[in-house]
């Protein structure tokens, strides 16, 4: 019998808050699953949007973007512009076909350990529950003979 | 000797339904969407009759996309995969003569040194039936190439159409044969009164073996930066047109595994000269259009002993602001004789 | 059309300009871009309907600006190129002169004020046709867009005439070009079509001037200019800000509102 | 090809509790450009670092990879150890196999394979490490003070006592703040001017400060070390160096009838005057507003008088600019303003009055020399209501924090009000007291037990007036929520401390952060709550949250001290992780096509012009240039540009690029 679907998780996450949320799960021995993998960045203003769509390309089944909350960015308005990026490219990539339940946005600061485990637990259930995504992963062979 | 029959258009239906029995894939220029793409035929009104596709039909014998190798990362060793071009066997059906000819053009560069195993393979692979033009446009310029519209070179099968409806079918290669063994009884004798509908006529515009003399003297022409002043450097063009072979490598990896493809490039492209140091060779959109005319009306009759054109016009048609190289050869032909 | 040509005239025989970009007779019944250096040459330019292709692409061009001081016929989505070229650095007042084409007449515009109150009174709405199709696509599931993209895209060959016919795609390096990393694949394949196209969109989201040029260069006839429509539309909805108003820098992308209002941050 | 070590960390049982470590070392070994991998039980320990040490130099390491708790945790320590071992520290980077994974997941093959992608990540990037250089920029050693209240003036004194120069900027024409106001202090109820004043003389005659009063910051530019300060001097319309404050001006004055704010209008001044008798400088300011000579064009008696001709009509503002390498904003607070109160009656009666009015009226300088009277009629109230948490922790119409000064002055006023009125009746109505703090418990116990207040736990839902008289109606919630009505000739009400009007907006010009009720944001609410996020600017006092005095000053003097540690340095090194426009040899010479559509994302101004010229200087381009003083390295500016022409030191494309790729 074939092993149960485990999506493949990426999460790009800022330094200052999430990263430390994340590392708050940590020293607060919450589980969560391990699906995820993190990329750490200084902020939220530094995900290329591209890194998104990238991340799928490479055949991620989901995404998780999280940084400060509004007001708490460490940078005092990375997260501002990245909220904006986010507006915008989140509606391109639905308007290219891009199924948007697989994209997690969130702010965790560096105080919600919990939010982190549940964030996490919730997109991997989530995608889970979608499947592989298929209809991106199979394109990687598409157009080449 | 060639073999000549006819063969009338309910019989060529017949002729495409035996193609497609023998498990070949048949494609042709056909109507999608407003625009002649060369798709899959599948009755023989699917074929339209006169007219230019957009994009050539090269891609059936050097893909825009082609993988030429994968290989995998196994722990500190890379693995590498051949890969066997897969290259099912293909009928061009209705196609162009020109285009039909332009085959020749990129024969001339994959087996010039090296042979590649993939071009060859997949033109193995490859029946051309042509089909004589009766209409061309103000793009068209075969005639100023030492061609005609219904030129047999590069067909294996030519067809012709006839006054009476129908048409003359020229087998020229045992290729061509093979295809008609196919279907022998939808071919008829060729009746002595056949009568052709006249090839359309395409005024010539200049001569391309005069042509070739007068490049070698125009090098510093201030011609070229005239006519491409409006030329935008992008690729259309090149990726329209069925003799442009240029082509870069590229390798797709990651840490678990990776692929080495080659993809359809252009000259025309301001980084396709562009050198890792910065310095750009062509770094005018003026020398990289000199270098396109030069690399199709000198460079490859010099070195190749063919022109690098075959007169189709495609991208005359596909330029987003017509430049339109009947015309800009013609005045390089004119300023030529006024010396 | 007398009008523009004999303002162009005027122009290049005070030799208060070096070259007129505009339309002229091109192959068949279509017009091409045309560069006039000389008086007695005005007469080549033509003003019709044909008259689409927005010009202000070639104000960024080198060989162009060698000309220069440059006069260019004007359709509204150029003169909204001209300042958001302004907008971006792009572009010096002394160097360009708009002759913007207003209903038959011709209105010469030297400054980018007079430009921008030209613009001001430009309604935003794109083509009926263009609107219609991206109603329609918002209104497919995302499964059916992305079908309609897989099909569409699936014909790019990558020869990059979009970009190269676009006036914001004025970079000299694009990312497409960049291969430390690679950030897009080279090769027009599925993935490497769909990430361009991604990007490219992107890109213009805020700049866009919605000329429409991009598609209509495209020769395999993909409607990409939807992609850039659309992207500036989000824009204009979501801040209230768009390209090509101003010759003073308003980019949506990198300003923002401490009460942005998103529905999708958890 | 590079040459990687992966140092994996047992952390005693909290990784390789969880995580099979030597699977991961073997699994490190086997991916490219790996050629040397350990585990060992801590990584941190001396024994663990020197081994790290010794590897770099034996396996001639130019890579290191540390797979152990979080880069947030030990970062500093390995990357100084590579230091110490021979390679540029920031050839070192950790993947987080303690937080992020044994801690979090089950035991497990799962949960080992995600360790050891974890560490190929780390590998991947490493791989892509340029050496960097930390950054030196110089210090300008001298502080700029916003606020001179007794906040600014101990961070002013602290500071100048260090040998630093220090520039006092207060907006009003004295220094002193709200504790000027302030009749005595709890709890030791000593007279707050007589503590504050030697304080106050003491700036002003002390050679390291500046005091800039009646001045206002304009503008701040630059960054920690190196800001410039555009300083306006609002005319006063005096001549300082003539003036000998001898006060002729203000007796001969023509307009009398102004409110006067240092006494919350319970009296009124001249139109030139100075706020208070120990006001420093004791030079006195034309109110512009009420002066006649400003409003007809006549008067100008002031200046006949003057014995020494100070007065200058035609004195206008002044800018000064300048540098200054550390500020302290200590601006302070503002109490909740009388609109919010129409159910107490506030602005409505005469002797509804606020806790500030009540320190003026207990206060021996105020305008009736301390003697408790009730602003209405003079009279000497019998009967005395305090409403305490006025507007505080009050969702619906106040603000929902703790002004936390309010218990302890209001029992403080209850109690000044005993002394002061013998036999008076005193009430209190209370939600809590919070009397946290070295003898604050007792004091209000004293007031209750020594001096009588009454202390009713509950709300007041009404005052009202009764023919002629006060009536409060209220709760108390101990006594089962009986209703009860006190006819008080005097209501105090302890109002919420609030944000200083502004305070927004001087965050913005400061580029600090705030809370959502205006006050500046602290870097770190326990472990830096004196800094800001933006370095080299700090916090005292009740700008940051409502504090009472001695907190002010333990945290002003904090302040200071962090100002005086940045001074002591010869110059600051900075992490070199910011951001990069590149340079490119000729003829390309910058990937960036001079958009500075990354100017306005940059959140601190750090993005410069440049123009690169040919021999003969005539600009071929224009292209962003990241000054690396200013840049904080948050890479919003990178994935902002188009031809990915700036990239981010530590955290760059092609390292985001490589991690992604190994996932």
């Amino acid at each position: 019998m074939a092993d149960p679907f485990e999506p493949k998780m990426t999460a790009f996450v800022c330094n200052w808050c999430t990263y430390a949320g994340a590392d708050l799960t940590g020293t607060s021995r919450i589980k969560y699953q391990s699906n995820v993998r993190v990329i750490r960045l200084p902020c939220t203003g530094r995900i290329d949007f591209m890194l998104v769509m990238k991340a799928f390309s490479r055949g991620s089944d989901g995404v998780i973007i999280s940084g400060c909350h509004p007001n708490d960015c460490h940078y005092t308005s990375g997260n501002y512009h990245a909220r904006r990026r986010w507006m915008v490219f989140r509606d391109l990539l639905d308007f290219m076909g891009i199924d948007l339940r697989r994209v997690t946005f969130s702010w965790v600061s560096a105080a919600e350990g919990a939010k982190w485990a549940e964030l996490v637990n919730d997109a991997t259930n989530t995608v889970r529950a979608l499947g592989p995504y298929k209809e991106v992963q199979q394109l990687a062979a598409v157009g080449i003979e | 000797m060639s073999e000549r029959y006819t063969i009338t258009e309910t019989s060529v239906g017949s002729f495409l339904q035996a193609m497609t029995a023998s498990g070949r894939r048949v494609l042709g220029p056909k109507l999608v969407a407003g625009r002649i793409e060369i798709a899959d035929i599948n009755t023989f009104a699917d074929v339209v009759q006169n007219g230019q596709s957009v994009v050539s039909a090269k891609g059936v014998v050097f893909p825009k996309v082609e993988r030429l190798l994968k290989y995998r990362f196994e722990g500190k060793n890379i693995a590498l995969e051949d890969v066997e071009p897969q290259a099912q066997p293909t009928v061009l059906f209705g196609l162009r003569p020109c285009e039909a000819r332009a085959f020749h053009a990129l024969d001339v560069v994959f087996n010039w040194d090296s042979k590649d195993k993939f071009f060859n393979t997949r033109m193995a692979n490859t029946t051309v039936v042509g089909l004589s033009c009766t209409q061309a446009d103000e793009s068209c310029f075969c005639t100023s190439l030492g061609s005609r519209p219904d030129d047999t070179q590069g067909s294996d099968i030519l067809l012709s159409p006839l006054k009476a409806g129908g048409f003359v079918a020229e087998v020229l290669t045992d290729k061509g044969k093979a295809l008609v063994a196919l279907a022998k009884d939808t071919f008829q004798p060729l009746a002595d009164d056949a009568a052709l509908v006249p090839p359309a006529t395409v005024a010539p515009a200049f001569d391309a073996k005069a042509l070739q003399q007068e490049l070698a003297a125009m090098f510093d022409s201030p011609l070229w930066a005239e006519q491409s002043l409006r030329c935008l450097g992008c690729g259309a063009c090149a990726f329209v047109c069925p003799t442009c072979v240029c082509f870069d490598i590229q390798d797709e990896a990651d840490t678990k595994q990776g692929q080495r493809l080659r993809a359809w490039d252009s000259c025309g492209m301001r980084i396709f000269t562009l050198h890792a140091s910065g310095h750009n060779p062509r770094d005018k959109q003026s020398q990289r259009w000199r270098q396109r005319v030069y690399h199709k009306f000198a460079y490859y009759p010099e070195r190749l002993g063919t022109l690098g054109c075959v007169g189709c016009g495609k991208c005359s048609r596909a330029c987003p602001v017509d430049m339109n190289l009947k015309q800009h050869l013609a005045q390089v032909a004119e300023a030529a004789s006024q010396g | 059309m007398e009008a523009l040509q004999n303002k162009a005239k005027e122009l290049l025989a005070a030799s208060a300009v070096k070259v007129v970009i505009g339309y002229g007779k091109g192959t068949g019944e279509s017009r091409r871009p045309i560069f006039v250096r000389a008086a007695e040459r005005a007469g080549d330019l033509v003003v019709d309907t044909a008259c689409t292709q927005n010009l202000a692409t070639y104000l960024t061009k080198a060989e162009v600006r060698a000309l220069g001081r440059i006069a260019i016929v004007a359709i509204p989505s150029t003169l909204r190129s001209i300042l958001q070229l302004a907008a971006e650095k792009q572009l010096r007042e002394e160097n360009v002169l708009a002759l913007a084409i207003v209903d038959g007449g011709v209105r010469e515009l030297a400054t980018f004020d007079a430009i921008e109150e030209a613009v001001a009174t430009i309604p935003d709405a794109i083509g009926e046709a263009d609107q219609k199709m991206i109603d329609k696509l918002t209104a497919m599931s995302v499964g059916e867009r992305r079908a309609f993209w897989a099909d569409e895209l699936g014909r790019c060959v990558k020869c990059y005439a979009c970009r190269s016919s676009c006036p914001m795609c004025y970079c000299e390096r694009c990312t497409m070009d960049c291969n430390r990393p690679q950030w897009i694949p080279v090769a027009s394949h599925a993935i490497g079509n769909l990430e361009y196209h991604m990007v490219r969109a992107m890109h213009l989201a805020g700049r866009c001037v919605e000329c429409g040029t991009c598609g209509a260069a495209c020769p395999v006839g993909i409607p990409v200019h939807l992609l850039t429509f659309f992207a500036e539309q989000t824009v204009r909805r979501q801040f209230g800000q768009k390209g090509g108003a101003s010759a003073k820098l308003d980019y949506a992308m990198s300003t923002f509102k401490p009460d942005d209002k998103e529905t999708f941050i958890r | 090809m590079s040459r990687v070590g992966v140092f994996i960390c047992h952390c005693g049982e909290n990784i390789a509790g969880t995580v099979d470590v030597a699977a991961v070392a073997k699994a490190a070994l086997d991916m490219p450009g790996v050629v040397h991998a350990v585990e060992y039980k801590y990584m941190c320990s001396d024994p663990g670092q020197t081994m790290l040490k010794d590897a770099i130099r034996d396996k001639k390491l130019d890579g290191v990879v540390v797979a152990a708790c979080s880069p947030r945790m030990h970062e500093p320590t390995f990357r100084r150890t590579a230091e110490e071992g021979g390679i540029n520290p920031y050839q070192c980077e950790m993947a987080n196999l303690r937080e992020h994974c044994s801690w979090v997941h089950e035991k497990g093959e799962p949960t080992t394979a995600k360790a050891v992608d974890l560490v190929r990540i780390q590998v991947e990037k490493v791989k892509r490490n340029h050496p960097l250089k930390p950054i030196r920029v110089p210090i300008t050693k001298k502080a700029l003070v916003l606020g001179g209240g007794i906040a600014g003036i101990q961070a002013a004194l602290d500071i100048a006592n260090t040998g630093s120069p220090v520039l006092l900027v207060e907006k009003s024409p004295s220094i002193g703040g709200h504790m000027s106001q302030l009749s005595e202090t709890f709890p030791t109820l000593d007279c707050s001017q007589c503590i504050l004043t030697p304080r106050m003389v003491e700036v002003a005659r002390h050679p390291n400060i500046t005091l800039y009063t009646y001045s206002e910051l304009e503008k701040l530019e630059g960054f920690i070390g190196n800001f410039k300060a555009t300083i306006r001097k609002k005319a006063r319309k005096i001549d300082e160096k003539l003036c000998n404050g001898c006060g002729v001006c203000q007796q001969k004055c023509p307009v009398k009838k102004i409110p006067d704010q240092f006494n919350e209008g319970l009296s009124n001044r001249a139109a030139i005057y100075v706020p208070f008798p120990q006001a420093v400088p004791n030079k006195p300011v034309i109110d512009l507003a009420n002066c006649t000579y400003y409003k007809t064009g006549k008067c100008k008696a002031c200046e006949k008088l003057c014995p020494t001709k100070a007065i200058r009509f035609d004195q206008e503002d002044q800018i000064e600019v300048h540098d200054v390498g550390a500020v302290v904003l200590a601006t302070g607070y503002k109490t909740m303003p009388v609109g919010n109160f129409s159910e107490y009656g506030y602005g409505k009666y005469k002797d509804v009055i606020d806790g500030m009015k009540f320190e003026r009226l207990a206060s021996a300088s105020g305008p009736t020399g301390g003697a408790i009277k009730r602003p209405s009629d003079g009279k000497t109230p019998e009967t005395i209501v305090f409403i305490a948490c006025a507007g505080s922790r009050d969702r619906l119409k106040g603000v929902p924090y703790c002004s936390k000064i309010c218990c302890m002055y209001t029992a403080k006023h209850a109690m000044l009000y005993q002394h002061k009125v013998h036999g008076g009746k005193a009430t209190i109505f209370y939600m809590d007291i919070r009397a946290a703090g070295k003898n604050y418990d007792e004091f209000v116990r004293r007031a209750v037990e020594e001096d009588g207040v009454k202390y009713v736990r509950g709300r007041v839902s009404r005052v009202y007036e009764d023919n002629g008289q006060l009536v409060v109606k209220g709760v108390d919630t101990l006594l089962g929520g009986e209703q009860l009505e006190i006819r008080a000739d005097m209501v105090v009400l302890a109002t919420a401390v609030q944000a200083q009007d502004g305070a927004e907006e001087l965050a913005q010009t400061l580029h600090v952060s705030y809370d959502p009720y205006r006050f500046f944001a602290e870097a770190h609410p326990k472990l830096r709550p004196v800094e800001t996020n933006t370095a080299g600017i700090f916090l005292a006092g009740a700008c940051q949250a409502p504090r009472d005095i001695p907190e002010t000053v333990a945290q002003a003097s904090g302040a200071a001290v962090k100002v005086a540690g940045l001074f002591s340095q010869p110059e600051l090194t900075r992490e070199p992780i910011i951001a990069v426009v590149d340079r490119q040899p000729p003829p390309v010479f910058s990937h960036c096509v001079g958009c500075f559509l990354c100017k306005s994302a940059c959140p601190y101004q750090a993005i410069e012009e440049e123009s690169i010229k040919n021999r003969n200087g005539d600009v071929l381009k224009v292209v962003a240039k990241v000054n690396p003083g200013l840049c904080q390295g948050c890479g919003t500016c990178v994935s902002t540009c188009r031809t990915k022409a700036i990239d981010l030191q530590g955290f760059s494309n092609e390292q985001v690029f490589a991690e992604l790729m190994s996932i």
